[in-house]
């Protein structure tokens, strides 16, 4: 893979911060876009804007077939079985709370059970906890072990009474890199009786993701983190199960005719898309999967294990600093505190030499209290890393280091 | 541009030396009210104890934080500069030094604030960065809660 | 105002349809979108981007800062006593769902009533089917009269017994054009003990919309419709409410702070944007709003009200078409019907003229049975629309009607 | 150009001849099996009434549509080419002339079906329309319904 091919398709890599180069280790929290990316968006407004299906005009039919054409490119780019089974969403959090919602609500009981891990994202938290008080759904932990990975003895123990109806759990940690083991979870709570959902937030950007394979039932993510614009996330779910879900907004879009006393709703997915959708972003991710397709999720891979691999062993050189998680499978993100600075200041000195990183408890506060920390630094990586960026970043920490010594 | 010149200019030596060793760091033994501050976006948390004098004004500070550099050497600074200060004197400092560390200007303000705001200078650089002036303003929160009766303050 | 001008700021106008002039009478499905809102959205990706809040990073803190500085353009746009009021969402669409369920869930008791008109695009009309049915709250619908115009006397009537909770109202039709008193609806439901919630999709774009001055509870609009882009949208309501409603979606960013048993919500309008927001979507909405403003909604109005004018004029002459709506206080939005050809043989007849309307139900069913129909065409104006556009429209029908006799 | 001439090609004289006076456009006195096409997008609303033959072959097609141009004439043309032919026929035809109007082009098919959808043809221009194939095919989902002896059927 030819990085420096790549970064010049970043129109942003080139920027100086306060005089410096720009060294963005912050894609995690969400990445760059590439010229085709922000040529799409910016051509599908110059040339083809209109609002979407029922157009009957030349404008709107060419918008509807690249939006809906946003639609392949996800079912292809997941292995998903059907195109009909691709919700858009504003983001992963819709995307979890309409499972939530039309799932949770829907078809779970009172009394069933939601079973998360100890390193969700918030936003695989909080959905399941309304659920639980507005349901009266259980919500269960599994436990992560100390090196940051899911604890499968426990995880099965959670699931044995049968009364899990639902796992919903990360496929790749935004803190600790984790990449969980997602057959394995997929076949333990199957055989349980439970469904499965994947946060792929993380996952999708590092991995070739392909449902089939792992065999879920509902997998969500989000197109700002794989290069893509804001404003629009994915939510794949079988279509049995969308077909069986109430729909979860209404409106515009969604129904098939509404009179006073009943409404009926359109066919997937449509179902699930109540509204004027986000067409110029679904015509951004469009770009973007045609973009991370071409380079290649191997090369992308590869790439990107090697960055990480370079990053664990520059920075555990450093005195004082401790990584957060030790997983065997893991993804090119990378928390850690140092001893001697609050993650605040880290981040603040670092963003003065020109290095963003993250520094806070990245959505994931029971998380960071399983490892007795409040908050952390986290450097991330992308396509466009270099392993230059990470020497600048360890180089920096150590005197940042020395700085607060 | 050496590191430290980079990051003098907003960590200047009071800051670091305030946010390391600092001198009010610690519960008072005697205390008349006492308030807690909580930034749940960072973790940062702060407590405050207040001894006042027989005209109610401020005698004594202390405080117990966990929390970034900035937000310990701004209690401390605090501690030191609101001392003979009454509730509304203190709340002026309050606001004139949230402007500061909000515009990094000092707004117009009443003399008797002079000297302190010129030992809260140091904070001016924070404006650069909006996301870290709660970091500075957490602890005046927690002092103003404490004042006020209120027993908790977020600086969110 | 200067329409040439105008023209020229919006880059797809230039384009030729079939090798013909666009002549774009769509812009009530969605507006056009001028260069500096396509500029800014490219700019902001090309410079500075990076995910919102929490970032202490450069880049996030100017991101921040420009999505931060759309919520003050917004709270200034309405004049809103408050830029926490502001919440962001995808489209109306969602702002109403979001009222629905945090109000209607969370604030109204079964037995109580939401009473809308009949009127409505389906978004403010399933919303209220499906809380009517999860939650026990009653459905009402004002009437409205042959005129199209709400039907005052009955909706004071269906207040009368105080048992309406909400009254859920358009602003401005879609399809009549109808401009609905929004003071006078107010000061009724408040008497009467409702809160008020108007669906600003179509007013906003027509009128300058002060929420003080109408005393309104909430006020839902859409971005793509204001000449912003897609995948953003905007709910005012009364900070008490919004203090009050429990939140909607779960997730990063709405929280305060997260354990297992329990969550805290953020402050206002935090609690309410669940997950990563549309950060270039707040960016271009900016751009926007700073575009009319700067035009200014007594230039747009006067424009609008004289394309209406000259538009109702020209199709009234045409023999066998039928207008829907004559409503006293109307803006620029007209639905018609030809009674020798079908909506859609009509849109499809125009489109190869290279004229854009739309042809349907305009997601408004019981207001089209209302009126004997299942679908009309309708043309819609813009800043951009030129009375020439409206002759070549008229002329045009004149011909698709010798054409199907 | 003028406007005829623009016009023209998608709606051809025969399909706005069918449009105005269908010739199947009527209930069937007798009929063996019905079933309904609703498009609810549209409006667009479909009844067709079949007899069959000894044979089960079609003998006789009508139906009464509310819609546009181009799904009456096509429900008059489908009524015209399905007659003589059985079920599994129609559907090979219902197939062909779909993947037509969807594509502009006569995909690979039987030779039986030739002279059908020769006479079909003119609806190939519908392709340009996306959102019109459901109104080109809504009879047809109907007519498909019916001999499967389901009731109803929709084109969205
Ligand atoms: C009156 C009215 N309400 C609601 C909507 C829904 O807007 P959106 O699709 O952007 O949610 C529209 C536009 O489609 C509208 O015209
Ligand atoms: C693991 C994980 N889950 C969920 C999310 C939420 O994504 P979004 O904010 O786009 O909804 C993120 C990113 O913030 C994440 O890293």
């Amino acid at each position: 893979m030819n990085v420096e091919k790549i970064r010049r398709d970043f129109p942003i890599l080139s920027q100086t911060i306060r005089g410096k180069k720009l060294v963005f280790l912050d894609s995690a929290a969400s990445a760059q876009k590439p010229r085709v990316v922000i040529d799409a968006m910016r051509e599908a407004m110059e040339t083809q804007y209109a609002n979407v299906h029922r157009g009957l005009h030349w404008m709107s039919e060419r918008t509807t077939d690249a939006y809906e054409a946003a639609r392949d490119a996800v079912a292809a780019l997941m292995n998903a079985p059907d195109r009909d089974e691709i919700v858009f969403v504003r983001n992963s959090t819709e995307a979890i709370n309409l499972v939530a919602h039309s799932f949770g609500r829907g078809m779970l009981k009172p009394g069933q059970a939601v079973l998360i891990s100890g390193m969700e994202h918030h936003s695989n938290i909080v959905p399941w906890q309304m659920l639980r008080d507005a349901h009266g759904t259980e919500l269960r932990v599994a436990p992560i072990t100390d090196s940051g990975e899911l604890d499968m003895a426990a995880f099965e123990a959670l699931l044995s009474d049968g009364r899990v109806g639902l796992v919903a759990i990360t496929h790749m940690s935004n803190v600790l890199g984790t990449v969980t083991p997602a057959e394995r979870i997929v076949s333990l709570a199957h055989a349980h009786g439970a469904k499965v959902l994947f946060d792929g937030s993380q996952a999708i950007v590092h991995r070739a993701i392909d449902v089939r394979a792992i065999g879920c039932d509902f997998y969500a993510w989000t197109g700002h983190k794989l290069y893509g614009p804001t404003g629009i996330g994915v939510l794949w779910a079988r279509r049995e199960l969308l077909e069986a879900m109430p729909p979860f907004l209404g409106g515009g879009e969604m129904i098939s005719s509404v009179t006073y006393e009943k409404s009926t709703w359109a066919r997937v997915p449509y179902k699930f898309e109540a509204g004027t959708p986000a067409i110029l972003e679904g015509i951004g991710l469009k770009a973007a999967i045609d973009y991370v397709r071409a380079i290649g999720y191997d090369e992308m891979a590869a790439h990107e294990a090697s960055l990480t691999e370079h990053a664990l062993a520059r920075l555990s050189r450093i005195e004082g600093l401790r990584i957060l998680g030790q997983a065997q499978d893991r993804g090119g993100v990378v928390a850690f505190a140092l001893d001697k600075a609050h993650a605040h200041d880290v981040a603040t000195l670092l963003d003065r030499q020109g290095i963003a990183v993250r520094a806070g408890h990245h959505c994931a506060e029971p998380l960071m209290h399983r490892f007795g920390l409040d908050s952390t630094a986290r450097a991330s990586f992308g396509i466009y890393t270099t392993h230059e960026e990470i020497d600048a970043l360890a180089a920096s920490l150590t005197r940042v280091r020395e700085f607060f010594t | 541009m050496t590191f430290d010149d980079d990051v003098r200019d907003l960590y200047q030596e009071v800051i670091l030396d305030h946010g390391r060793k600092p001198r009010h760091g610690h519960r008072l033994a005697a205390y008349d009210v006492t308030a807690k501050g909580d930034n749940p976006m960072c973790g940062d948390r702060v407590e405050v104890f207040v001894k006042l004098d027989a005209d109610g004004k401020i005698a004594e500070t202390g405080f117990e934080a966990r929390g970034c550099a900035i937000s310990v050497a701004s209690a401390d600074l605090m501690a030191e500069t609101v001392r003979g200060r009454g509730k509304a004197d203190t709340r002026a400092l309050f606001e004139t030094f949230r402007e500061m560390v909000r515009t990094g200007k000092c707004p117009e303000h009443d003399a008797g604030l002079d000297e302190s705001l010129e030992r809260l200078e140091p904070f001016a650089g924070v404006h650069e960065y909006p996301s870290r002036v709660k970091c500075a303003t957490l602890p005046w929160h927690a002092l103003v809660a404490a004042l006020d009766g209120t027993r908790e303050a977020s600086s969110e």
